[in-house]
């Protein structure tokens, strides 16, 4: 009998989504023993979440993987999952601590938080302004990244944040967003993105302003959307871990715990190929540091996510 | 000039000038010709599809499905140059307007030849749309580097100093106002929508002019659908989601009465114009972005409450004496 | 008078009998179509006949039946409240500040309830008081309530709600019997009667047939459709308490395009968009329907956007089918 | 000699009614002929037919011999044939000139709509029929007669061989009636085949040549006008005599019930003071559009006056609402039938309790026996042909509404009634049995207010007549003195011949 690990994401049709699930597959022909049923709603609401994940208890899977739209809405579906002896893990955007069993996260947020930064510092060395273009205000794992980087902004000498301002993951509310920036912050330097979405319209934004090479636009976006970007010199580097590592860490922990793994804090759960994820106080573990996409590299990765 | 607007929209004028200049006082550089003329660019796609809008109001109807319809031929439009980067751009927005138009056609003809309302249609067909969208691409994304550098550079390129963009909603302006007060069929969406019992006795076929109202809304749709994706340089399921509100309120907002009959192409322009501006000069001025939502509500409320009160029957007066005053 | 009426003509009462006429009607096509879809389910997946899971099943319509129901109201009385989903924001958003300053389960039904039927109050008195047409209103109100909720909650959540207040949705009554289901199903009683059994249900008829002639006829117009945005108001405070209590927490985009599902679930049931027509059985017949074509679906992990499409297809054929019917009919007929 | 237009053996049915059955009309160049049956007999039916709105079931058309269809109302137009419909069938936000051209604007060399010309046009066309209107204004800032005769300026913009004429006069007053038959006679000359639809027999006899009768659908008769007396005429519709069409009997008329004084509205009326006592029939007459409607429906808290008091039985009152005057016994049955009376949609008992809810309920639940009772009662009591009781009113022809619609307030049993142009576009038997049924009520103790605008009838029902004239009264008559000059006179302000 087949082991059923669902992967639930935030919306079907997200390329980095698609492109973790490229992973878990990989890990399921690994194990051999395991269907991974992927799913989701078609727009990023919890409640579409919570109907998916009642569907999915109603079929009894044997563990469930979940990107959160919402920490907390979650949680009595989440729970309720558990009670009937699903294993429950959250991993890319967490679900509040009574809802899972451990979360993993892509990614440190204090590394994350540091590294967008020091992206856009990194092409000011006389510092400047610098903007936040965030997803939505909503968005858990955004609003992380944004406070661990105001926590480590001091690092960096004469990089100002001037603004955060919201796309809402739609682009072109983001687009309009970037270009009311360049409007009210003529010394822009640099435009931080760290969604994908929102990098992608942000840099558009700026190309169709006349504004590359005075403002440049950073933060984390998939290789295959930014190719163009970086091409065209709007954007001179962004990081982004691997999705396709993620989605296959996920389902290789989730199978862990199946096969009785217990999740608590000191735990190490396995992860196949990469290796083991050693939990927190907080039950919550992260896979590996971003890696910095640029020129050099670009093209490259663009043909895998 | 104040032949051509009517009372309501001197009033439109007005206030979006007064808005504009409210703006300026906290960002000057709102008022500059180069920023007014970028969002106008910016609010020419709203533009077209309010015209649209307009026509299947004036006939009693609605189009829930006009944004899932652009979303649609965005992304087939996407699609095409995506797989045959090699097709002129023209021939692509022939293409799409014409798919626009045969989805704008399916709404027509559910309301035309199975008298079903136009709400419950349009509410069907916007899931519908949407949904086929997923099914074409099972929900993947069509990314900038997929495009062709024409594709994305056509509404961008500038001409005697205004972007494409901005031409193509002047030239819809221009042929819908023509087609509204000039022709046959134009003045038919007045009257099916001012009385569609007496179009029957004139010898207006209401069934047929409200299809037509569709397929022009469906081919605008259409238009607006190349241009969004182009213009943003991305196709996936959900763009434009919700925007049938804005266009609708645009409408609203322009004096189209939503009872249909009341209406023109200068309230339809000026309706979005006024979005348009409230949309880009927010960020501009700093307004919390969680404060946006409430204020367009608000701003769509007293738009309406302003224009009953223009329209308000001014009552026959029959007492001659009262005439005189 | 009797010289006049030389040949007074009797007029009976009914032509059709009631029985006969309920075989036609909406309602009847509405049972067949939902028992195919129970059948159809429960062929395609083996979960589907389990009583947890149909009972778990519920939480997909529960909700928005309830405000369906007032919608219902609404819709017949030629009225529409786009609002309902912004209400449901709103109220939690409400409660959720509440819970900030110590509110306890009762108080926070009251905050919940209240500001449903504030908002609801306010939607009545710009549409009946003003005399705006109720379309765009409540597309503006729309705006602004869940503008409001953005304005108070901005980023943040509230969470913390007591323990006590997770009965509402998440509670249940009698096995699997959960508390929201019995509520929907008190309501469907509730309104049934309201609607088809009192003078008020049929003011609300004649409002939808025409409201000059109603006003002329002593209905009192005003207060009927204003009570009626009451109620949708305090119907979606309702839904707001259960959502609320079943997610545990609240965030700004709560409830995010739920009116248009409402409004389907209005019109699928068999209530004329243009007003006059429809009836309670109906509506709770096509809440059954939405409820178990997603469940039927989500079990055979189809994407929700394929049952979006299902649901646009069924609306429109179920209007379509019985007119091109009857058009076949007549052509035999010739 | 030929006729311009011959339809042979039309039927047609509506589900549920045979509206006509087999039915023959030939109608001559040059000639007025008169259609007349009772409410329902299926006259407006045959005007759609011959005018493309509605398709026959069976039967032809000629025109001018040939046999043809009309699939739309333009091909019926193309053909020649034109009418003025019962109601009027225009746009109010279009200009007085769209309306007149609406489908057959005269468009420039590039096929556009030549706007210049079209108000030319218009223009041209009003004066011919005698009517003073600035074609460019919107229609709804015309009076009703004002539009009535743009409908007709618009029926006579299409150059037709046969024009119709469906109740044409219903909503005109006295001088635009007199342009009509004045038009009409010209439009004879002019060599026009007319098909002329009536319920008042004094038009009839003043300008048709022939006659058609039918009833329930079918013809029963049809010959020259000459050759037939009213009575003939009237017994052909009906199938049995009518008796009195004005059986007013003499009541004691009692103490005052109702007193108005000085009501007044800053726009539409002013100086209002009467009494209206026990028993009493009170005449409103006036031309159309003299303010009689508008005050009427401030006594029942429609529009609410700037001042002036009512007393009813001698104690004050305040009327916010119409179900506050229901409650206190005043009822309006209003004269925009299709507007302000019958809920199309609703069955026929549904219309008739709508107002009596409170009195056939239990504790605000409804209680259909004691409503179909209550229906029963007051269709049977006004003989309205109905198939059934849950039928919808929309399904009944106009004047079988009416009667719905009059039943509707009797059936509150009010102290007062207003009835505004209550037979309005019925027929002559109906006629008779609302106004017997009126002066039964008044017999009663019932006081009644009558607004009318047929001299005949306000003369033959009323005990006194208050005569309005711009929102004002203009005249107060006793019946004893009552004459149908000084009406005339009183309401368009001319002034007594010394
Ligand atoms: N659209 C319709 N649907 C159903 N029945 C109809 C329709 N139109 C007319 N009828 C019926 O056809 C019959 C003839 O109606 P019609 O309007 O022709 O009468 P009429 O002679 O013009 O009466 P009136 O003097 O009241 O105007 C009536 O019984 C009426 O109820
Ligand atoms: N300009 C107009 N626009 C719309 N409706 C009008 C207009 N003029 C008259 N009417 C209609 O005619 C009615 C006339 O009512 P009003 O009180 O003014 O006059 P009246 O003396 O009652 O004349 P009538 O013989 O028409 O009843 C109004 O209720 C309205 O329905
Ligand atoms: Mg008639
Ligand atoms: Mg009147």
């Amino acid at each position: 009998e087949n082991k059923k690990i669902a992967l639930v994401v935030k919306a079907l049709g997200i390329g980095f989504f698609e492109a973790a699930n490229k992973g878990a597959q990989e890990a399921a022909k690994e194990l051999g023993d395991v269907e991974v049923i992927y799913t989701g709603p078609t727009t990023t609401t919890a409640e579409g979440q919570i109907e998916v994940i009642n569907s999915l208890i109603a079929q009894k899977v044997d563990a469930i993987a979940v990107s959160a739209n919402d920490t907390d809405a979650l949680v009595p579906a989440l729970k309720k999952a558990m009670e009937r002896g699903i294993k429950v893990i959250s991993w890319d955007s967490g679900v509040a601590k009574e809802g899972r069993l451990m979360h993993l996260n892509p990614s440190s947020s204090p590394l994350i938080g540091n590294m967008i930064i020091k992206l856009a510092a990194d092409q000011l060395p006389d510092g400047g302004d610098v903007a936040v273009l965030s997803a939505t205000a909503t968005s858990t794992n955004q609003n992380v990244w944004i406070e661990e980087m105001k926590k480590v902004q001091g690092n960096y000498k004469g990089i100002n944040v001037v603004a955060t301002v919201y796309g809402d993951d739609l682009a072109d509310k983001s687009y309009r967003e970037t270009q009311g920036l360049i409007q009210s912050y003529p010394n822009l330097k640099a435009i931080i993105a760290p969604t994908s979405v929102g990098i992608v319209a942000a840099a558009q934004a700026v190309e169709d302003a006349g504004k590359v090479g005075q403002i440049n636009v950073t933060g984390l976006g998939l290789p295959s959307e930014m190719a163009g970007h970086v091409k065209a010199g709007s954007s001179k580097s962004f990081a982004i871990w691997n999705p396709i590592d993620l989605g296959y860490s996920a389902t290789m922990i989730a199978y862990d715990l199946i096969g009785g793994a217990e999740a608590k804090p000191g735990a190490e759960l396995k992860m196949g190929r990469m290796g083991t994820v050693k939990l927190d106080d907080n039950n919550e573990g992260a896979m590996a540091d971003p890696f910095v996409y640029d020129a050099k590299n670009v093209e490259e990765f663009a043909k895998i996510f | 000039m104040a032949k051509l607007l009517k009372n309501r929209e001197i009033l439109l004028v007005l206030a979006i000038i007064a808005l504009v200049f409210a703006i300026a006082l906290r960002f000057p550089g709102f008022v500059a010709p180069a920023n007014l003329a970028r969002v106008y660019n910016d609010t020419s796609i709203l533009i077209i599809l309010a015209l649209g809008q307009m026509a299947v109001i004036l006939t009693r109807c609605i189009d829930l499905s006009m944004a899932a319809n652009l979303a649609l031929c965005g992304m087939v439009a996407a699609m095409i140059n995506a797989a045959f980067p090699g097709v002129p751009i023209p021939l692509v927005i022939l293409a799409v307007v014409a798919l626009g138009a045969a989805l704008g056609s399916i709404n027509g003809l559910l309301v035309w030849k199975l008298d079903i309302p136009p709400i419950v249609v349009t509410l069907g067909t916007l899931t519908i749309f949407r949904g086929m969208i997923f099914l074409l691409t099972n929900g993947a994304w069509i990314n900038a580097h997929q495009m062709s550098d024409a594709f994305k550079a056509l509404p961008r390129a500038p001409l005697i100093g205004f972007p494409v963009l901005s031409w193509l909603s002047i030239v819809a302006i221009a042929a819908v106002y023509i087609l509204m007060t000039r022709t046959p069929v134009g003045r038919a969406f007045f009257a099916v929508g001012g009385n569609p019992h007496a179009a029957v006795y004139t010898g207006i076929d209401v069934g047929r002019t409200r299809f037509l109202a569709y397929c022009l809304s469906g081919g605008l749709a259409g238009l607006a659908g190349y241009l969004w994706v182009s213009r943003y340089a991305v196709a996936y399921v959900d763009i434009a989601a919700g925007f049938e509100l804005d266009i609708i309120a645009a409408c609203v907002i322009g004096g189209i009465s939503i009872a249909g009959g009341i209406g023109s192409v200068g309230g339809a322009v000026l309706g979005s114009l006024f979005l348009g501006v409230i949309k880009n000069a927010l960020p501009v001025i700093n307004i919390s972005p969680f404060a946006q939502l409430a204020i367009s509500g608000t701003v769509i409320i007293i738009a309406v409450a302003v224009n009953a009160r223009t329209e308000k029957r001014k009552g026959r007066v029959i007492l001659k004496k009262a005439e005189a005053v | 008078m009797a010289e006049l009426n030389l040949s007074p003509r009797v007029i009976p009462d009914r032509l059709q009998s009631r029985g006969s006429r309920a075989l036609k009607s909406w309602e009847s096509l509405l049972l067949v179509v939902a028992v195919l879809i129970f059948a159809i389910n429960s062929f395609a997946s083996p979960y589907f006949l389990d009583p947890w899971n149909l009972s778990d099943a519920t939480f997909n319509f529960t909700e928005k039946a309830m405000i369906a129901f007032a919608m219902a109201l609404v819709i017949i009385a030629g009225e529409i409240d786009l609002s309902v989903a912004s209400i449901i924001a709103l109220s939690s958003t409400a409660m959720g500040l509440a819970v900030t300053m110590g509110a306890d389960t009762p108080m926070l039904v009251v905050v919940g309830l209240g500001t449903g039927l504030l908002c609801g109050a306010v939607n009545g008195l710009l549409i009946t008081g003003l005399g705006l047409p109720s379309i765009v209103v409540t597309i503006g109100t729309m705006s602004l309530f869940r503008g409001l909720s953005f304005i108070i909650l901005g980023d943040q959540a509230y969470t913390g709600y007591p323990a006590s207040f997770a009965y509402f949705g998440q509670g249940y009554v009698w096995w699997v019997f959960s508390f929201e289901f019995a509520l929907f199903a008190v309501f469907a009683v509730i309104y049934s009667v309201l609607l088809h059994k009192t003078n008020f249900g049929r003011a609300v008829y004649a409002i939808g047939n025409n409201q000059t002639a109603a006003l002329f006829s002593g209905v009192r117009v005003g207060r009927v459709k204003f009570i009626l945005f009451l109620l949708t108001g305090l119907m979606a405070g309702i839904a707001s308490i259960c959502l609320t209590s079943r997610l545990g927490s609240t965030r700004p985009s709560i409830a995010l395009g739920v009116e248009l599902e409402v409004v389907t679930m209005v019109v699928l049931g068999g209530v004329s968009i243009l007003g006059g027509s429809g009836t309670i059985p109906g509506v709770v017949l096509a809440a059954f329907i939405m409820g178990m074509v997603t469940f039927g679906f989500g079990l055979l992990n189809v994407p929700g956007i394929v049952m979006s499409i299902f649901i646009g297809v069924l609306l429109i054929s179920v209007i379509a089918l019985p007119i091109l019917w009857a058009r076949a009919r007549r052509r035999v007929a010739h | 000699m030929k006729p311009a237009v011959a339809l042979e053996g039309i039927s047609k049915s509506f589900p549920g009614v045979k509206a006509l059955s087999d039915v023959s009309l030939a109608l001559y160049p040059g000639s007025v002929t008169a259609l007349i049956g009772e409410n329902g007999a299926g006259k407006s039916t045959l005007v759609k037919i011959l005018t493309g709105i509605y398709q026959p079931d069976g039967g032809t058309i000629r025109v001018d011999g040939e046999e043809t269809h009309f699939p739309t109302a333009l091909s019926a137009a193309h053909a020649g044939v034109t009418a003025i419909h019962q109601e009027t069938v225009l746009f109010d936000e279009l200009s007085v000139a769209e309306n007149i051209f609406l489908g057959h604007a005269p468009r420039n060399r590039f096929g556009l709509i030549d706007w210049k010309k079209l108000n030319g046009n218009a223009r041209d066309l009003l004066r011919r029929v005698g009517a003073e209107i600035d074609p460019t204004i919107r229609l709804r800032d015309l009076g009703i007669a004002n539009k009535h005769m743009v409908a007709i300026a618009r029926a006579l913009s299409i150059d037709a061989s046969v024009v119709i004429m469906d109740e044409p006069t219903a909503a005109l007053s006295h001088k635009e009636i007199h342009e009509l038959y004045e038009l009409i006679d010209r439009l004879k000359a002019d060599g026009k085949a007319i098909l002329f639809i009536s319920h008042k027999f004094d038009e009839i006899f003043r300008i048709a040549d022939r006659y058609t009768v039918f009833r329930d659908g079918g013809m029963v008769g049809e010959g020259l006008i000459s050759d037939v007396t009213q009575d003939q005429l009237v017994k052909m519709m009906v199938g049995r005599d009518v008796g009195q069409v004005f059986p007013k009997v003499d009541v004691a008329i009692g103490e005052p019930v109702l007193t108005v004084s000085g009501y007044r509205h800053p726009t539409e009326f002013e100086d209002i003071n009467f009494e209206l006592r026990r028993g009493e029939i009170l005449g409103f007459y006036g031309l159309i559009g003299a303010g009689r409607s508008e005050f009427m429906q401030s006594l029942i808290g429609i529009t609410r006056p700037s001042a002036g008091a009512i007393k009813l039985n001698g104690d004050v009152l305040v009327i916010r609402s119409p179900a506050e005057a229901i409650q206190a016994g005043i009822v309006y049955v209003p004269e925009e039938r299709g507007r302000q009376g019958a809920i199309i949609g609703l069955p026929i008992f549904q219309n008739v309790t709508l107002p009596s809810l409170q009195k056939t309920s239990r504790a605000g639940f409804l209680k259909l026996a004691n409503e179909f009772a209550l229906a029963r009662e007051y269709t049977q009591r006004l003989d309205l042909r109905a198939a059934s009781l849950d039928q919808d009113v929309g399904t009944l022809s106009g004047g079988n509404q009416q009667k719905v619609v009059i039943a509707k307030w009797l059936a509150t049993q009010p102290k007062v009634i207003i009835l505004d142009e209550p037979t309005k576009g019925i027929d002559i038997g109906s006629k008779a049995a609302v106004h017997a049924f009126m002066s039964e009520l008044a017999g009663q103790g019932l006081s009644v207010i009558m607004v009318s605008s047929e001299i005949p009838e306000i003369m033959g029902m009323a005990d006194r007549v208050i005569v309005m004239r711009e929102g004002r009264i203009a005249g107060r008559f006793e019946r004893s003195e009552l004459t149908a000059e000084k009406l005339v006179r009183a309401a368009a302000g001319i002034a007594e011949a010394a």
